[in-house]
């Protein structure tokens, strides 16, 4: 009975701010004080558990799935390439890659990986914007601290700028240090989303910003302003779980939302931009690498399009007590499927990952078969090469194995093996499969003489 | 529905037995059957299963649906004859203080497939006129005959989920 | 209050059997002298009303996608394909078909396109099976009437056969008279679901499967014992929606399910079966024709797996004053979300519509791919013999176009434009592109001179 009685007092008592937070408060333990619970889950994302297609531990996908290797080759992810974990691991990681340590890369790279609001702003102050450090983030001086920051941070070599940090995303980053609300803080997104909003891609799991395409338009679309709770609860991690690139000389993390967000057209964006991440070591080919696509994808699918959030399956609500308050520790839903799922689909943990497993195979065939196309494409333009083939002959295979490789690899980097829009997933897979025998067909229809 | 005692009834009645007997002779049983206000499950008002915090989405869920107006907690969770009705509520009570006492239950809390059984006869009851063609079974004898009506209404009682 | 009372009085109200009905009641009219309401549904059935994909305008298919003339060459289907209509319209469409008025059929076609019980059963009787007419259907003499009179009349022409029947199908066909239970009829259902329950595929959507699975076996699976009510909600369309070939000599009906319902088991077992329908005009590949398996996509699908049947969207619930009971108006669940979808998804109209004209769209554009590659691969297998290349060059080739086009008309033939399973119908065409280019490039690489 004392449980009871615990209980019946728990469900009274206030949050009390134990320790002072503000806009500079970047250690989170200074916030675990007052939020315990939270910061709980949060420390406790170091945990390393495997599932079928995700989890947490950091193998080595390129040994897991070699064709990769052949997909990559010429670029930093075809010497080392992880499968991601939890989000305290995400300074280290990134620091200890050996995309970082073989390769030169920019300060651009921190925008998703720290702790950086701080650091950004006190960059701004030193390259002359308004207003001081404690300044309401979201406020005017404080957006122009934040903006002009973080052009100056990118444009650093990456040694240089990752010593301004110290932490993985922490909760000065999400919320908003007085009323705790969450609220979204990286310059990329806030760019990008503005751009998506202007563009004409139907977005109805974003009310918001379909109010506010209907509307005069007299401000550019503001999440922090105009989205609704629940969007946001997508939103603070369409932040950094996006495809982005670098623009121009400055590295300035750009996410290519101005046609909207399907595959194709980002692909768009990226043709009109003349853009190519690199070209292949084998083929020739300009090439595309895509990176974690999971707030794309999501966007797609029909949980996006039901108002089922981010937060919903990979933050559920935990109870203790009289209690109930946000799973912190960030991780596969597939590790805690009661809380995640079943407050919406009342079935047995066994049936729930059953329902899962079976959209995630057939995934993973069509990804196995859009990979093979594609690695059987490169190979079919390579000894065409070598064989003597021309730039002229080889520039419509070329072309398509640009596309193919972008689609295959779309679904490949997104980490819900196609969980988060099944059959939006099945539908670029088999884009791609098609446009990478395409490809072979082209070369042989080419006519090189072996 | 006017059943003679069913054997939900009697199941009831084993358990009302030994929720009497076991209150009696663990003191800190009916300190909870108490405190935790245990005997208003013997009132119709809503708020008597509230006093379970763990209660509460579904209480604040049949708040805003469409029942609300036209059936209490009770309307739906008991029989409504007279002996299952107490019968139930004595099981009812016993087993969920034991499971709020001990903290040893599963969330969600899901209801139990004989549960579902007497929300159903509970539907038939109050709409038997609309229902009459369809409720009849029309396959008898065999398990999960009925054509649950909270397969398409399953919202009316507790809205959506979430 | 008065309408209150109105009400009460008509609850309270049974059913009156006003005119008798039995074993022998063929005639839809009578049963409809008892069950008014289910019967004006019955009737109306005649109706026309298009939807995007779907609806019950008889428009020739062939003219609508070109692609399918090419697919079908040498095969009654070339000739004649329409847009399948409502259940009124199934007799007099197959009579008037230009695949029955040009080529020869056999009885068998009457399964799925009439009332046929009594002609069955007095077959039967003809033929020596014990019992008569006005026994129970499913009683022991009952169903060896049905048997031997099924197989008698499968092997009879198709113009000696229909003459035997008058109705399409009617009210004896899907209820037992006595109980109005729902009941499963057809002899190539109850063979094949028999043979499926001893399969391996996993049925989760037929729990009754799964029970008889894991007992005594001692007795064969019969749908019409052992099938829950929901499931039988499903069954009763699962007799005639479904692929099925004529087995042998004897025309029998039969259903393809020895190993599964998914689309690789039924190709197995034709294989297996050494099961050719034609031999392709212009390529010479022993093809497949894939035809309405709406019931083995619906069995891959979230729907099924959640329990929803076939009757709760096609045959919704409909209020007329106190009462409510199911639409027997069966037709496309589009043109009443309100009642079909709206119960379990509590959107607008609109919203339901469009999230299904998204699910239909990615399957449309999937399988224009499919269909567009199936037909390269024929006119490249054709070029390619009429350049001289021998059959031995050619018999890859040929293979592939047996299985793409397998997949690629495994969508087309089935009704829902993917609806009924989007990620597997996606799958599907997925692998039917691969295998179509495939093929492709087999012929290129058997090198024939032009
Ligand atoms: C309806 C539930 C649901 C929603 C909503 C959802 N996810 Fe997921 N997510 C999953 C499932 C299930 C997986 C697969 C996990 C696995 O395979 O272990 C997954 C996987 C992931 C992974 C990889 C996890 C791992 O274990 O490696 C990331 C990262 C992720 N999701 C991010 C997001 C983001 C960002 C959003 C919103 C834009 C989102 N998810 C929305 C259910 C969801
Ligand atoms: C500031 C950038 C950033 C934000 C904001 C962010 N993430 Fe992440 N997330 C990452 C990075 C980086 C990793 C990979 C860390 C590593 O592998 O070292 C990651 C990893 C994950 C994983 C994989 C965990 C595992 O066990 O494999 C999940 C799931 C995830 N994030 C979900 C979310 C969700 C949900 C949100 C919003 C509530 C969110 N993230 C917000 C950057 C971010
Ligand atoms: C737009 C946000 C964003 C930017 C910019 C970004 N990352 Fe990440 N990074 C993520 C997210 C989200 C994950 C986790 C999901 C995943 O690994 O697919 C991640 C995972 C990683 C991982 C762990 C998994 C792996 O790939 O081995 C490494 C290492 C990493 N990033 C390095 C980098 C480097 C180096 C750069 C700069 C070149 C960079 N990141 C830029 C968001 C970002
Ligand atoms: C990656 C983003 C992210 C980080 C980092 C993060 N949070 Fe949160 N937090 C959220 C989201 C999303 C919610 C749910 C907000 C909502 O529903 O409006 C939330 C909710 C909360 C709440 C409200 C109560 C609850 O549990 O729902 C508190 C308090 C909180 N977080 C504290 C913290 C603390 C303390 C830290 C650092 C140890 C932290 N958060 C780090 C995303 C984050
Ligand atoms: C907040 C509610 C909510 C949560 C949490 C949720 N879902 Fe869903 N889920 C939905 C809704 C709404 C749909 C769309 C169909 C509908 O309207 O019922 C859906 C659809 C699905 C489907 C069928 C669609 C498809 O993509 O095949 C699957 C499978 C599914 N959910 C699994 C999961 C799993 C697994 C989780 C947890 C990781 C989860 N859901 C969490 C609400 C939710
Ligand atoms: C003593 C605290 C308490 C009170 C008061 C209470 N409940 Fe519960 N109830 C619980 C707990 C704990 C569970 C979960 C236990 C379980 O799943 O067996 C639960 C589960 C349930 C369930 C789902 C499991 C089942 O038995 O089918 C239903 C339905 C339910 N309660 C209805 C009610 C109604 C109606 C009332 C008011 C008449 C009520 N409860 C009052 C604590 C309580
Ligand atoms: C109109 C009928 C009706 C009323 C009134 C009603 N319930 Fe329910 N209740 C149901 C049904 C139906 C379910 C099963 C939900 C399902 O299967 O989706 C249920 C389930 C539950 C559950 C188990 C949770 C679950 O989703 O299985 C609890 C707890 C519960 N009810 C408590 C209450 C309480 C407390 C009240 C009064 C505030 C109440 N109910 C009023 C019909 C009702
Ligand atoms: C105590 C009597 C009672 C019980 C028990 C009851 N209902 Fe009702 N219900 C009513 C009344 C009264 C109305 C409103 C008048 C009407 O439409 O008959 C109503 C309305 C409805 C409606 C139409 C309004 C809406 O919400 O869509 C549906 C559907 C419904 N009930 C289904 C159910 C189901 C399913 C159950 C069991 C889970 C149930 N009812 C249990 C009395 C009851
Ligand atoms: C397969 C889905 C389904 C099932 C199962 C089902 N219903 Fe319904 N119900 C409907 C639909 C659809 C309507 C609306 C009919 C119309 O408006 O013409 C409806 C209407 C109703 C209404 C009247 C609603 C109003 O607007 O007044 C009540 C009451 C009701 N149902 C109760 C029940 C009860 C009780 C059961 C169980 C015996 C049940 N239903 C089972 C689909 C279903
Ligand atoms: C969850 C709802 C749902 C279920 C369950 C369902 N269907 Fe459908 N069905 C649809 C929708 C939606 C369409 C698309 C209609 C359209 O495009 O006009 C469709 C289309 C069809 C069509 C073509 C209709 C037309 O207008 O031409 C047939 C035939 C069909 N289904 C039969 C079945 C059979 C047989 C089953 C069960 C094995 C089944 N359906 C189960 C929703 C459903
Ligand atoms: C005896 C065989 C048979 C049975 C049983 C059967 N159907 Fe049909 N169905 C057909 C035939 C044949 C057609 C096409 C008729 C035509 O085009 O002339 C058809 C057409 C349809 C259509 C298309 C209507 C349109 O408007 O385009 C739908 C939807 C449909 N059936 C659903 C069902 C459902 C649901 C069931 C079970 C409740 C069912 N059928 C039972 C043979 C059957
Ligand atoms: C296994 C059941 C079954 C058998 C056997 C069957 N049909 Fe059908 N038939 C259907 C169903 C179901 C439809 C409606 C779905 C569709 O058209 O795809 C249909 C539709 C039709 C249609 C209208 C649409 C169209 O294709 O033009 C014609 C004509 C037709 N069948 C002729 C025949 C002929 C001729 C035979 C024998 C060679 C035959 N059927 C054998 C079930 C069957
Ligand atoms: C293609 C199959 C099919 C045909 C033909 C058919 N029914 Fe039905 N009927 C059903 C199904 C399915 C149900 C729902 C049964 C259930 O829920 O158990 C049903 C239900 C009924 C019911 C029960 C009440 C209700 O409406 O749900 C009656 C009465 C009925 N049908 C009468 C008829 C009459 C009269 C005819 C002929 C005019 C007829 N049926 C033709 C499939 C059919
Ligand atoms: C009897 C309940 C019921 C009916 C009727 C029903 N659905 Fe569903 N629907 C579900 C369930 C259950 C799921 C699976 C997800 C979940 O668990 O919520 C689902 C999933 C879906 C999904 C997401 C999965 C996918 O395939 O993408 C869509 C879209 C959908 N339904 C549309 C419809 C439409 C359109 C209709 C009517 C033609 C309909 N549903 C009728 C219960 C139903
Ligand atoms: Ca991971
Ligand atoms: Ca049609």
């Amino acid at each position: 009975w004392s449980n009871v009685s615990t209980r019946k007092d728990e469900a009274r008592r206030d949050v009390l701010r134990l320790a002072p937070i503000d806009e500079t408060t970047t250690d989170p333990k200074e916030w675990g004080k007052s939020f315990p619970r939270e910061y709980d889950g949060y420390i406790r994302t170091v945990d390393v558990e495997r599932t079928k297609y995700g989890g947490s531990e950091n193998i080595q996908k390129l040994d897991d799935d070699p064709k990769l290797r052949a997909m990559f080759d010429g670029y930093a992810f075809a010497i080392d390439y992880r499968e991601e974990r939890g989000h305290a691991y995400m300074l280290s990681d990134q620091r200890e890659t050996e995309r970082v340590t073989k390769k030169k890369q920019p300060g651009a790279c921190l925008q998703c990986h720290a702790s950086n609001l701080v650091a950004y702003r006190e960059a701004g102050i030193a390259a002359g914007a308004p207003g001081k450090l404690t300044d309401g983030l979201t406020s005017k001086d404080g957006m122009a601290q934040l903006m002009t920051g973080f052009e100056k941070l990118c444009a650093l070599s990456y040694d240089e700028a990752t010593k301004k940090v110290q932490h993985p995303v922490s909760c000065l980053d999400c919320h908003d240090p007085e009323s705790m609300a969450v609220r979204v803080t990286r310059p990329a997104f806030l760019n990008g989303i503005r751009a998506l909003a202007k563009s004409e891609d139907s977005v109805p799991h974003f009310p918001s910003i379909e109010r506010w395409r209907k509307g005069a338009r007299s401000s550019e679309y503001d999440p922090n302003k105009d989205a609704s709770r629940q969007e946001m609860r997508s939103m603070v991690c369409g932040q950094c779980h996006v495809e982005y690139y670098f623009k121009g000389e400055g590295k300035v993390v750009t996410y290519p939302w101005d046609d909207g967000l399907k595959v194709e057209q980002i692909e768009k964006y990226y043709d009109d931009a003349g853009w190519t991440d690199w070209k292949h070591a084998q083929s020739g080919a300009s090439a595309l690498k895509a990176q974690h696509p999971e707030f794309e994808l999501w966007s797609q699918g029909i949980h996006a399009r039901s108002g089922v959030s981010c937060a919903d399956c990979h933050m559920p609500y935990k109870r203790e007590g009289a209690l109930k308050f946000s799973d912190h520790q960030v991780n596969s839903p597939l590790l805690h499927v009661a809380r995640s799922c079943e407050t919406c689909h009342p079935y047995s943990d066994a049936e729930v990952l059953s329902r899962v497993e079976t959209i995630q195979a057939r995934t993973k065939k069509m990804l196995d078969a859009a990979e093979t196309a594609t690695v059987d494409l490169i190979t079919a333009i390579k000894k065409a090469k070598d064989a003597g083939a021309t730039d002229a002959q080889l520039e419509k295979p070329r072309a398509l194995q640009r596309q193919a490789q972008w689609r295959a690899d779309f679904v490949a980097a997104e980490n819900s093996m196609g969980f988060h829009a099944p059959q939006e997933a099945a539908r670029i897979l088999a884009e791609a499969v098609d446009l990478a025998r395409q490809g072979q067909i082209a070369v042989l229809e080419a006519g090189v003489k072996k | 529905m006017n059943l003679p005692v069913s054997p939900r009834a009697r199941l009831g009645l084993a358990a009302v037995a030994a929720a009497v007997l076991l209150g009696a002779l663990a003191g800190s049983g009916a300190y909870t059957f108490s405190y935790a206000e245990g005997l208003s499950y013997l009132s119709t008002d809503p708020k008597a299963c509230v006093n379970c915090h763990v209660m509460r989405e579904q209480y604040d869920g049949w708040q805003k649906a469409s029942h609300h107006a036209h059936a209490t907690c009770n309307d739906c969770h008991v029989p409504q004859d007279a002996l299952g009705k107490y019968m139930t509520k004595a099981a009812h009570g016993w087993r969920h203080s034991k499971a709020f006492t001990l903290n040893d239950f599963a969330e969600p809390i899901r209801i139990l497939p004989e549960d579902l059984d007497i929300v159903h006869d509970n539907c038939v009851r109050c709409h038997a006129g609309l229902v009459s063609e369809l409720a009849p079974p029309q396959h008898a004898g065999v398990p999960g005959e009925r054509v649950a009506c909270t397969r398409c209404h399953g919202s009316v009682a507790h809205g959506p989920p979430r």
